[in-house]
């Protein structure tokens, strides 16, 4: 009955939520979860303390194909944004 | 003493984040303060508003406009060509620039009331009005010398612009949409429908502006740590221009004839650099520009600058060059 | 005007939300609004009733009660059969109108003030006493027809009710809680404990509802999208439900021989419908209702028709049919 | 040292929050970890902005007899709530 | 009634903990409330400060500071040897109520002007100075008895404090810095400065109090269930050795002739027990202590008895053994 | 493109935020993602209604001999904090 699915998971700026959803929209994806979050990488310390200073961590389960869609359609936000994003094994049970 | 004693919350917030105190003010609070501030201004001008004739407004509110949209057309060829920034930065800055901050001027405002000097109300539609055009403004010099994906830049780079999508988070911005809320409410409400919310709207304004220096302080100090590798030539322009913003803006007072009171404010929102509307717009129009530079310069030194030198600065210069 | 000023933060929010604009109040700040306000009218409230002989209220209240939960076993049967929505939403729905709305009645509050009408402070005990009899009868008339699992509708099926977790769910609600609990608290303080922290809960009132407002608009637009498909005869509803509700209150007040002021508050509580008590608790007890269904309808539609069209008709028929 | 768990991931409406513990203690499980989010899915949009329309992550770690007791308690709430219930893989070290 | 009724609210939260009511604060709300309470205390008594030789403050000062550090001397011994808990629980314990609450302190002062009594609004200054050196104390306490690591305990352990991260802790932790920061704006505002924040930090004081006891409650409910198990030498404990501070608080007022008013908030500030640094700095520095035992008996117990037993008995106490 | 990676999630109470970031300083590990959540373990419920019964979750992707080290680093905690540690496998993209 468990489906096999791959969880795309994004961690981001909070203002790049809007454009990100956009690309799920263009790729056809409904179902996301977001939640807020902070942390340091690459751009430094985003510690959360204003909005400007935030991050997401915005989960999708799709299926292989549509995840690999979805980082090529992600890969232009890589440049310029504090991006991350990862993709590991689930089963999905309804 | 020669500021207002509100801006020592900001040095406390300032010290807190320098001194790596666990201090925090939730994100919500600082959400919640801000939305409050621009309402809370927004009908503060509406009910001024609506006891003057709002016709006397329209002509000066387009000299207004056009002198203050000279600030970032100062602002980029200096910070292009000077500071040899790159020129999505100097944009980003330039627009920063010739923004506003809702704080500098309320901090202005409480100094003049402090001082017991007239000023009228309705200049927070000028503060409503100057907002937005720099900031469009900037994404204009961004594009001009955009080469990306080998289009060419240019004039015919301008088309490449997303007006729609560009116009909806300008007039729609939370700041925007607010302030101008808060002046039609405000204006609709008028004195008497004023009242009953003046408890929170009035009263308690200028303890909620004390607990959001603070906050701003906090945000600051760490703007300030990420700033520091960027060197002295933006730490001097984030000094320097505000003083020549605030000229440009006595010098447009005296033409518009303006009183004393009301030619400190214009100069204070010249001089200001916009942290609220700026920053969030310009992430999403110009990603190419790095924002700790340009929050960096805002909110690390000008405001602060504004906030102890600036604003004691810009009343003298209204004394001297204004009428009473 | 014809209204309180206040509504207006009301539109700000629903042009915001409909807008899709950046503005968002954190849910922190909704949930610390509401419960803000719940507290600020049981205290006020039972600063009221230390005024009075308590006994008073006794007898008005079984009548007031009896009455109000007529409007949930109107409501039930126009919505099954003629909207031929499903029976539970039916139930749940009809349960969101038997109880009542908190900032409706504030609305009216401020309304009245505003045109210097008496009224009762007292007058808070039924919006207490109305909240919750309605969901429980919500909850009766969705199992009535629950034919889950094979084990038969009708009365049977009351048993199945799990009659000590919803007693619990009801009586130590959040919004029951602070209602009673502020009426318990303002009684003993009287109007002397109350003076204190009157600069709260009392002056700060209009200007938090006002914030309140302006949050219950960005919901309220969210909802109205859901909302949209699912046809005129919800709306309709939506908006003829109160009228009749408010006639129910009117002929209540006239039968109670309650004074124009009262008589126009017990006609709004009647009209009103809950959007913060209800919702929770239906989903709860009754999951296969669709909340999108009664939330858009009590908060996407009911509540600004209230707001601008039902509470001034509320006060025009008290001021006909009631005395000064 | 490490072993290896399931990670039982449910993604609901806030409201359900109290009736998922409920059947974590029917099933006698002790650990989980609860945070707040928004998202999209069938039920449509769910932005967080009041109680009504916020969701929750709930996370479990278990063994995977306990993971599949935890999924079929979950499935009646499937029809009425929006409900996610992902499994995946993990090590715990401690 | 023989206590002010804002404490009813923190009933009220109580209650709402115990029947697991779905009544929460959002965790911003209560960081924001803190916040709040621990700068307006620091401003009021920095404004009183400013009105009074601070010079006078200096030798007074380090008597109360030294009999406050008699409390945690006493406590160790009886934690470890009478209630037979571990020796890092009992130096926790001992930090704990060595250290003040702020909220129990504004209690007080509140009772005192509802019964009209005189005090000095710099006695907040003892507050801000009692707050760490119990701390400091508590964690010396906990490592002359460590034994980890092999290394030996005694005095030779001291040595593996980080006294710079301690001092760090202490002197830049959110409550000293709001409360000495507020001292000296307030101080420097004085009385004219402060006036135009006196509606955000004074009037609505008392009433965002009553909110802040409502949370109290709440979490004091979570800690309640959780120290149950923990038997009855702690909540004996926890009742008696406020009493037994309170004593020392009175014999400190009278040998330094403090008034009866001043010596009824000595009395409070010695019987208090901190929850807002204390838990936070032992969690740290002495993370060997269990925390449901020190914040079970600080706010579970101690908390709600001097809000409904011990504040009317020093009251009792400065009326009898001090100067009107 | 995509690279192995592991990732390791570290649920604790939200006092040991700091020490466990310091931790990451020691260990030359830059990239991490906090955000809040409350729960129930071996500690008992932690609610989140105030900041000393808060949680964190840290999450930190790194190659597995890191997260090795990473591990034995956070071991010491364990004995007196609220502590879980999870490790599994991840993907990353960019
Ligand atoms: N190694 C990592 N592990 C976990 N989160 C990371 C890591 N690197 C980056 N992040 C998250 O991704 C955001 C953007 O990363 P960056 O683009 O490297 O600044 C950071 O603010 C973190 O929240
Ligand atoms: N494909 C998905 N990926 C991630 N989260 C999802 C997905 N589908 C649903 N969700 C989450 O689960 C919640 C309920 O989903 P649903 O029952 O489909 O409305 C949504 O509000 C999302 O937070
Ligand atoms: N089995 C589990 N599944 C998910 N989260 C857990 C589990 N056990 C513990 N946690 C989380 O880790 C925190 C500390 O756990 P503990 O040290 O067992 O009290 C808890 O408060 C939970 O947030
Ligand atoms: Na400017
Ligand atoms: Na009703
Ligand atoms: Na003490």
């Amino acid at each position: 009955m468990a489906k096999a699915y791959k969880l795309v998971t994004i961690f981001c700026e909070a203002v790049l939520e809007p454009l990100v959803i956009r690309e799920f929209d263009k790729l056809g994806i409904v179902g996301y979860t977001v939640s807020d979050c902070r942390g340091r990488g690459t751009h430094g310390v985003r510690s959360g303390n204003w909005r400007m200073s935030a991050n997401v961590r915005i989960e999708v389960m799709c299926d292989l194909a549509l995840s690999d869609r979805l980082m090529d359609a992600l890969q232009p936000f890589d440049r310029d944004y504090g991006l991350l994003v990862v993709r590991s094994d689930v089963e999905v049970l309804n | 003493m020669v500021f207002d004693p509100i801006v020592l919350f900001f040095l406390l917030g300032l010290l807190a984040g320098l001194s790596k105190s666990d201090l925090k003010i939730p994100a919500a609070i600082y959400e919640a303060l801000s939305i409050y501030l621009l309402l809370a201004i927004g009908l503060k001008g509406g009910v001024e508003l609506s006891k003057y004739p709002l016709g006397q407004l329209v002509g000066s509110s387009a000299i207004v406009l056009a002198a203050g949209m000279l600030i970032p057309v100062i602002a980029f060829p200096v910070l292009r060509f000077v500071g040899r920034l790159s020129h999505y930065d100097s944009a980003s800055i330039a627009a920063h620039y010739g923004s506003v901050s809702v704080v500098t001027y309320s901090v202005a405002v409480a100094t003049l009331m402090e001082r017991q000097w007239q000023h009228d109300g309705y200049m927070v539609v000028y503060l409503a009005l100057l907002e937005m055009p720099a900031l469009i403004l900037g994404v204009v010099l961004a594009r001009l010398g955009d080469q990306r994906d080998g289009q060419g830049g240019g004039l015919a780079a301008l088309a490449r612009i997303h007006w729609g999508r560009l116009a909806h988070e300008v007039f729609f911005g939370k700041s925007i949409l607010l302030l101008i809320g808060g002046l039609i409410i405000g204006y609709a409400a008028g004195e008497k429908g004023y009242e009953p919310i003046a408890p929170v709207f009035k009263e308690a304004f200028k303890g909620l502006l004390a607990l959001f220096l603070l906050e701003m302080g906090l945000v600051a100090a760490s703007r300030i740590a990420a700033f520091r590798s960027y060197g002295a030539f933006l730490v001097g322009f984030a000094m320097v221009m505000p003083l020549v913003s605030a000229c440009v803006g006595i010098a447009t007072a005296r033409y518009l004839g303006f009183s004393a009171g009301n030619g400190a404010l214009l100069a204070t929102l010249y001089a200001s650099a916009s942290y609220i509307a700026a920053p969030a717009a310009m992430r999403i129009a110009v990603p190419q520009a790095n924002p700790a530079l340009s929050i960096g310069a805002s909110l690390g030194v000008t405001f602060p600058f504004n906030l102890f030198v600036g604003i004691p600065i810009y009343v003298w210069m209204a004394r001297t060059f204004l009428p009473g």
